[in-house]
């Protein structure tokens, strides 16, 4: 299986986005970083046991399943919707959702407009290659409206033409608006409008039928979630793994229990993931929280028990 | 001599089949032959095992599922709840109709160019050769993404014609206004235009599964009508010239035999003009030539003139010298020495190159997607191949198209280099 | 042979330069109306710069070019006029080989004379039949041999009506038993009284029809006089040597 | 008949001075922009078009920045030295980013690999087009693809080593062979020996030769290569593998076999009847059908296999117009000297027709090397869209669109403008023709 | 002039149709080792034709040709052999322009007969030698006259060391005073008994070389003979016709 190959290769072979701010994009000296990525490093550090060890394989809207599909990469962590067709039509398995996003409208503030009810007759920036299309058209047919679409390659693009004003509202995942709407120069003339018109969970996936490598990438994901349920964080590690009395804690840090032995991975493994870059709280502070640019609120993305949706199965 | 005597029968021997040169051309294409069919089922082979071990199947139905998207600029009817199968025709229409204006324009603005990088004018001939350098040595990309971000951040936006009552109240004007007596407004997301529209319209016209608007069916009759009057007045006048050495003047019953039968047939069914009007977000009514069609078009065709004004250059340089003299010497002006004498031995010249920017264009459209144009490659080749998952039947389908437009193409363009071609020998 | 006393070309002073090079310098020369008159010189002397500024394809600078009557300025009607009368017969025939020999030769007359095609076609296939290839009026020139050609381009000429006939070098793209046939129908065409200047080397041709023969070096006239004394009697030491050159060949 | 006056010039003139119109700043003018209505119209038109883009494009190119850590800092600067509402250029981008437009993500204490590669290239290049060179340069040619591909790869050098030994291996079973058995059996059974070398042998023996001898220098992925250094080596590695290619397609198309040609031209056609951009989703999308299953290698690997095929065509189709060029006799000269087919080719026909060729060639690499910005499509880094997709995804440079553009552009044009013109100075040296 | 007994090449009742056209008609020949044999006709007789069937530059389709002992059939063996064994000179020489005058003359030894590198390089300085042109061997074709050129060709034949030469009109694109240094070359070569076959129509050469006259029409041997009498007493009418054409030009 997948899980051979990457051990035997020595390398994570991780499909990303090709530049979406916060959420993967190589910076000036090209080593990429992101929400997304952090993720692609927390498995590579669970399986390979160094975080470095990954080579990210920039993907297109249009050539990312297939590269997934081909081989080419290991897993796709690239703000991918789980939907019905691409789960069971595709052939593909979406192991989690490491981001609740909704799609949502972004539209300057003159415009006057203060509701997506309200935009009968707009143009609207979408990017091409993604569930947004067959939302939109969803969204305003049920609406009763009718819409200009501009269909664009990529987000920079989109951006840029929404500023230019050739559209007159820009839709995409609500994260990806917020994130937009941060870096504008002038900021305050942008609102994103209060309806969120489709659920838009985003979630590393892997191939159909490889359910062990599948197990691998979801547990991973799922010891970064729990990490932050109990408070472990990859300053305090050590510590805790030290100290902590919690059965729970000890079976996810390898301290009891054989979980690693269960997934064909050593003990360590979970210890090594948070460590990398930290627990889900963590990496969304670092790359996408209120304390970057982009300042995104944790909402949907907070733990179930702060009243958002991200929740891990129990360790045991 | 009665009877020419055969060599007699030699027996077949295995050596032959290789230094016999009758039999060793048959050998090497019966080797080839084997090789291609290897090939050729290796490859079928390969896909059969790769399309079962993912599970997938190989099949066009797909085509007459729902498409579920929405296309900006559709020449037929196209809704969301159309096939795949029609979003693709939509795209090659698209593709068809930025190739074929861009062909047009490309080969106007080539010709227009290429006379004058060779003009005496010393200022013009360089900023020819300045244009034809920097067009051709940069990336066609380039010129698409250019195009584009110019168009949309040069003009204004629709908002900046609206006047609200604060600024009636004030008496400002608005920041841009529609160019031609209200009738044409220029903004970041196309040209608004005033459409043809009649009142007392035919309705459609139902042809089994074609229909047709009959109002444009009896347009283009009555226009094939006065175009065929105009064609026998000409003729007429060339007789007369025959005849009596003197070509009557013939633009004025030209202008009256096409304009009379179209005005007439505008009143009959209450033709008038629809203007564009500013609403909410966008203008509305009229007619809109997106952006994103002009930028690839002209783009294109900037890009495509460079090549062709090298060819009409080197088409024209390819005339001898000796020709114009001589033309000069029988009493030709220049004008007609280059109608009559210079331009019909430059095209034989010009195309079979010209053949192959036209190709090149038509290819190019492919990269409409730079500037959001919803060409083959944006519908077929990208959102239904996306939505679908059938990257093997999209693509082989895409292919197919291009392919059968190209060679469409050159074959008009190959039959008429024939019929041009100079008579030798 | 018949030579008037109308003047048909009056050359005055004439000068001419490419860019800072003299090529004809102070170049004066009568021409009679049906005089025929061979000019000959060394490569690179100037008879075709010459000879084409007698139908305005060269401008010259200085000096006056009267041509049946019309001086040759930037005048464009003068130039029409000049070259409608003015026919030219060229060293590489300068057929036009996207037009068959009878459109070739009735393009000019329809649309500089404006002479009705039937007519232009009756003239056309007269002269055609003058230098002997009627059979060869609906081919193309690419499917005729140089001498064909050749008699042709003079056909061409001849179906504008011109009074006079300017030949630069008619025969030397020529193989040697092209040459004659072209040849016969100057000869021929000699003996109807046009008025001819013949820029050519061919010194049994001027020997048998010239009135005069001029010879040219460095852009200037070095020497003129009727055939036999210019022949058996040249003036100068440059033509001499020409001479010697020529036809001891 | 009148009498003449034979009339002789009894000295030559001295050649005089043209007239004032002749010559200087006035007739210059005079000839060059004002020599007629039209002319002067032309000349009032080019003035103004000349003004209008200058007067656009000069205030944004002069008020540029070049020292910056984000837009938002040069717009600041602009708007402190030129007051509100002043635009200007932002190349503090480019002195920030520059590498990554040169070299993609290629480790920075690498460049000097791709640099020496470069620089090697031209070496390989010079025996080829200056003929005056030693002709045993050749052989650094023929070694020059192994030694690009190592440096800029890296690894074990014991890889590009055995690469290059199939090659021998080819040659010596073709020599032993076509002793025996005749050149067309010796020519199958070298390249098949050849094949089998590739797929089999030559992975195990660098492993053991690593393992016994280990050489080598520190190993770059192809995912790291981007910016101009992958146009670069897709557009060199593309050319120089379509070449052979390309010949034998050119020989295909003109060959009497009605198979082969057919064949032929329907490949050659095929290939220049679709987009470039529909060969290049064949390669990231379609290329995973058609070979065996488990076979997938890296898609850069994988664009210049289609981009060769492409390129193919193109050349195939100029090198059918040199050999079209030459004239009959020529080979009929050489058949009549009892060369056979392949020996003709060789040393009579094709050194003729490729010299001809140089300059289609080098247009066809000029043409590749710009659309190899299409590799954008399938999600690579080529110099104009995916470089700067990323350097746009950057929060500091978000919403920068002409500066990336513009420096591409500018780097692209003086890299074809100036092959355009080697080119150009190659065949006016060529026409001559030795003479 | 010795002429042996043994047949250098026999053909036999050869036809050759170029698509439906037939060039050749039964022709039946004998040449004898050493003989100089003149091949002569009018434009389009098939001359050529005949003669490149001889080293199988065009195919017969019916009848035998053997040469040397070899029949030409379709056997690439028996063909490359006849080829080495043959030499053939062109009208337009057909020098390989890419490569020095040396390189052309050591190209087919060295990688036809596999002849080392030095010795063919000799061979082709004593072969140019005899064509009087050692001091050229390093210049390009490019860089010589014509008749320089036809000289290189041959002795390029000749380095092949052939037992019979062919030559196609070698002389119709020289100068005239360039057909002389060739035609002393070729008549050279049959002082030393060379067997030759020649395509010409310089009558002096076949009137001081050949042993044999053929005279072709419309793709058939009209008359055959020596050439004293070929010249003085023509049999048929066609040839009398065609003789005095050219004799008489
Ligand atoms: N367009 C031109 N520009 C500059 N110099 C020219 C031009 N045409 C001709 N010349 C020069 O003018 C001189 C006279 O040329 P012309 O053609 O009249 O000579 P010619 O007597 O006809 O020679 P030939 O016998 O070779 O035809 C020559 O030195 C020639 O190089
Ligand atoms: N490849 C060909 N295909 C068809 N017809 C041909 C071909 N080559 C020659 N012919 C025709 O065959 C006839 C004989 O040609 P050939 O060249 O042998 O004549 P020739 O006697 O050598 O004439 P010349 O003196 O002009 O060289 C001619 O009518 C010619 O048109
Ligand atoms: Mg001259
Ligand atoms: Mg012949």
């Amino acid at each position: 299986g997948t899980l051979d190959d990457v051990k035997a290769r020595g390398e994570l072979i991780c499909g990303v986005n090709v530049g979406l701010t916060g959420f993967g994009a190589p910076d000036a000296n090209g080593a990429y970083q992101g929400f997304d990525v952090a993720l692609c490093k927390a498995v590579a550090a669970a399986v390979l046991g160094d975080a470095s060890k990954v080579k990210y394989v920039p993907t297109t809207g249009e050539t990312r399943f297939t590269a997934l599909a081909s081989g080419e990469v290991d897993v796709l962590i690239r703000n991918s919707t789980w939907s019905f067709q691409r789960d069971v039509d595709l052939k593909f398995d979406f192991v989690g959702v490491n981001y609740y996003d909704g799609q949502g409208f972004m539209v300057k503030k003159d415009l006057g407009v203060s509701s997506a009810k309200e935009l009968d007759g707009a143009t609207v920036c979408i990017q091409t290659g993604t569930t947004t299309e067959l939302n939109l058209a969803d969204f305003f047919k049920a609406n009763n409206m009718t819409y200009k679409p501009v269909t664009v390659a990529d987000d920079s693009e989109g951006q840029r033409q929404y500023l230019a004003g050739s559209c007159d509202t820009y839709t995409t995942d609500a994260s990806g608006l917020a994130a937009s709407r941060a870096t504008m120069p002038d900021a305050d003339n942008h609102i994103i409008l209060p309806e969120i018109i489709s659920k838009e969970p985003l979630g590393p996936l892997v191939r159909h039928g490889d359910n062990q490598w599948g197990d691998v990438v979801r547990w991973t994901f799922f010891a970064l979630l729990s990490a932050e349920e109990f408070g472990i964080t990859s300053a305090n590690i050590e510590e805790m793994a030290a100290s902590t009395q919690n059965p729970e804690i000890k079976r996810l840090l390898g301290m009891e229990g054989d979980l690693g032995a269960m997934l064909g991975l050593d003990k360590d493994w979970s210890k090594r993931a948070i460590a990398a870059s930290g627990n889900y709280g963590e990496i969304f502070e670092a790359n996408i929280g209120s304390a970057t640019p982009i300042k995104l609120a944790r909402g949907l993305n907070a733990l179930w028990t702060q009243g958002g949706l991200q929740y891990a199965p129990p360790f045991r | 001599m009665a009877f020419v005597q055969d060599t007699p029968k030699e027996s077949f021997r295995l050596s032959m089949l290789i230094y016999d040169t009758r039999y060793r051309s048959i050998t090497i294409q019966v080797i080839v032959l084997i090789l291609f069919l290897l090939f050729l089922s290796w490859l079928v082979n390969n896909t059969i095992q790769n399309l079962a071990a993912k599970d997938r199947t190989f099949d066009f139905g797909f085509l007459g599922a729902r498409a579920g998207y929405d296309i900006n600029q559709t020449l037929i009817s196209y809704t969301n709840d159309s096939t795949h199968a029609r979003a693709a025709l939509i795209g090659v229409l698209n593709t068809l109709l930025s190739a074929v204006v861009g062909c047009t324009l490309a080969t106007i603005l080539g010709v227009f160019i290429g006379v004058l990088r060779l003009s005496k004018n010393w200022l013009v001939g360089r900023l020819m050769t300045v244009y034809v350098e920097v067009f051709r040595n940069v990336p066609v990309l380039l010129w698409i993404l250019l195009a584009g971000t110019i168009l949309s951040e040069t003009t204004p936006a629709p908002s900046a014609y609206r006047v609200t009552e604060a600024m009636q109240a004030a008496g400002e004007a608005p920041k841009a206004s529609m160019i031609f007596d209200d009738s044409i407004a220029l903004t970041n997301r196309g040209i608004n235009m005033p459409a043809p529209m009649v009142d007392n319209g035919l309705g459609r016209l139902e042809l089994g599964p074609i229909s047709m608007n009959a109002n444009v069916l009896a347009f283009l009759i009555v226009l094939a009508a006065a175009l065929w009057a105009n064609h026998l007045i000409r003729s007429h006048a060339k007789r007369v010239q025959e005849e009596t050495g003197i070509r009557p003047t013939t633009w004025w019953k030209s202008i009256a035999v096409i304009v009379l039968p179209l005005l007439v047939l505008g009143w009959w069914l209450g033709f008038h003009l629809d203007y564009p009007r500013l609403t909410k977000f966008n203008f509305t009514g009229g007619m809109e030539v997106l952006h994103s069609f002009t930028a690839l078009t002209v783009a294109l065709a900037l890009y495509t003139a460079a090549f062709i004004a090298e060819i009409v250059r080197a088409g024209i340089m390819a005339v001898a010298r000796g020709q114009s003299e001589a033309a000069f010497a029988l009493g030709l002006r220049p004008g007609r020495t280059m109608n009559l004498i210079i331009l019909p031995q430059a095209l034989r010249v010009i195309i079979p190159p010209l053949i192959s920017q036209y190709l090149n264009l038509t290819k190019n459209t492919s990269l409409a997607i730079a500037v959001s144009y919803m060409d083959l490659r944006g519908t077929l080749g990208g959102i239904t191949l996306n939505q679908t998952g059938k990257e093997l039947e999209c693509m082989l389908l895409m292919m197919a198209i291009y392919l059968t437009i190209s060679l469409i193409i050159s074959s008009v363009m190959n039959m008429f280099n024939r019929a041009v071609k100079l008579k030798e020998r | 042979m018949m030579v008037s006393d109308e003047v048909a070309i009056q050359i005055t002073n004439m000068n001419k330069w490419y860019g800072s090079f003299h090529v004809l310098r102070d170049v004066n020369m009568t021409v009679q109306k049906g005089e025929r008159i061979v000019i000959c010189g060394p490569s690179g002397s100037g008879k075709s710069t010459l000879i084409r500024c007698i139908n305005r394809l060269e401008e010259h600078q200085q000096g006056q070019i009267i041509v049946d009557g019309t001086e040759l300025t930037n005048d464009l009607k003068n130039i029409d006029k000049v070259r409608s009368e003015v026919g030219m017969v060229f060293q590489h025939f300068n057929l036009f080989p996207h037009l068959t020999i009878l459109e070739n030769c009735t393009l000019a007359p329809i649309w500089v004379r404006k002479v009705p095609k039937k007519e232009a076609e009756e003239t056309a296939m007269h002269f055609l039949r003058k230098v002997k290839i009627p059979e060869q009026a609906h081919k193309y020139p690419g499917q005729l041999s140089g001498g064909q050609q050749q008699r042709v381009a003079i056909a061409r000429s001849l179906c504008m009506k011109p009074r006079i006939m300017l030949f630069d070098e008619p025969t030397s793209a020529l193989d040697p038993e092209m040459i004659k046939e072209v040849l016969d129908t100057m000869i021929s065409l000699a003996e109807e009284g046009m008025t001819m200047l013949c820029v050519t080397h061919e010194m049994g041709f001027a020997q048998a029809v010239a009135n005069r023969v001029i010879f040219m070096d460095q852009g200037q006239i070095v020497e003129q006089n009727e055939p036999r004394e210019f022949f058996n009697n040249p003036q100068s030491e440059r033509t001499k040597l020409f001479l010697s050159q020529i036809l001891g060949h | 008949m009148q009498e003449h006056i034979s009339y002789v010039r009894s000295q030559m003139l001295p050649p005089l001075d043209p007239p004032a119109g002749e010559k200087g700043a006035v007739k210059w003018l005079r000839e060059n922009l004002f020599s007629g209505p039209l002319n002067s119209v032309l000349t009032i038109l080019g003035l103004l078009a000349l003004y209008w883009v200058l007067s656009n494009a000069l205030p944004w190119l002069l008020h540029s920045v070049w020292n910056a850590n984000s837009l938002g800092e040069c717009r600041q600067i602009i708007a402190e030295r030129w007051g509100e509402g002043a635009t200007g250029a932002c190349w503090a981008m480019v002195k920030a980013r520059w590498h990554q437009y040169i070299f993609g993500f290629y480790p920075q204490y690498l460049y000097w690999r791709p640099t020496l590669a470069f620089c090697l290239l031209f070496v390989a290049l010079a025996p080829v087009l200056y003929t005056a060179l030693p002709r045993k340069m050749l052989w650094f040619t023929a070694l020059y693809p192994a030694l690009m591909f190592w440096l800029l790869w890296g690894g074990s050098v014991w890889a590009p080593v055995m690469a290059m030994a199939g090659f021998g291996v080819m040659a010596v079973v073709f020599k032993l062979v076509s002793a025996r058995f005749g050149v067309i059996i010796g020519a199958s059974a070298g390249f098949v020996a050849a094949v089998l070398w590739w797929l089999l042998a030559s992975g195990p023996v660098t492993a053991a030769l690593q393992g016994a001898i280990p050489l080598g220098i520190e190993s770059v992925d192809s995912d790291q290569f981007g910016g101009f250094l992958l146009s670069i080596v897709i557009g060199i590695t593309a050319i120089s593998a379509s070449l052979p290619m390309g010949i034998l397609l050119a020989l295909g198309r003109r060959s009497d076999m009605l198979l082969v040609r057919t064949l032929s031209v329907g490949f050659i056609e095929f290939i220049r009847g679709v987009p470039l951009i529909t060969l290049l989703f064949t390669a990231s999308l379609l290329l995973q059908y058609f070979l065996p299953p488990g076979n997938d290698f890296d898609i850069i690997l994988r664009v210049i296999i289609l981009v060769t095929l492409f390129a193919a065509a193109y050349i195939a189709e100029v090198i059918r117009g040199g050999l079209a060029a030459l004239p009959r006799g020529q080979y009929e000269a050489g058949d009549a000297l009892g060369l056979d087919y392949w020996q003709a080719q060789r040393l009579i026909v094709m050194p003729q027709a490729l010299k001809i060729s140089i300059p289609g060639i080098v247009s066809s690499f000029i043409g590749l090397f710009k659309d190899t910005t299409l590799v954008a499509f399938v999600g690579l880094n080529d110099p104009l869209k995916g470089i700067t997709q990323i350097v746009r995804a950057d929060i500091n440079w978000k919403g920068i669109y002409w500066e990336p553009y513009l420096f591409a552009g500018a780097l692209f044009f003086l890299i074809c403008f100036g092959m355009s013109r080697y080119s150009m100075w190659l065949e006016r040296k060529l026409k001559t023709d030795h003479r």
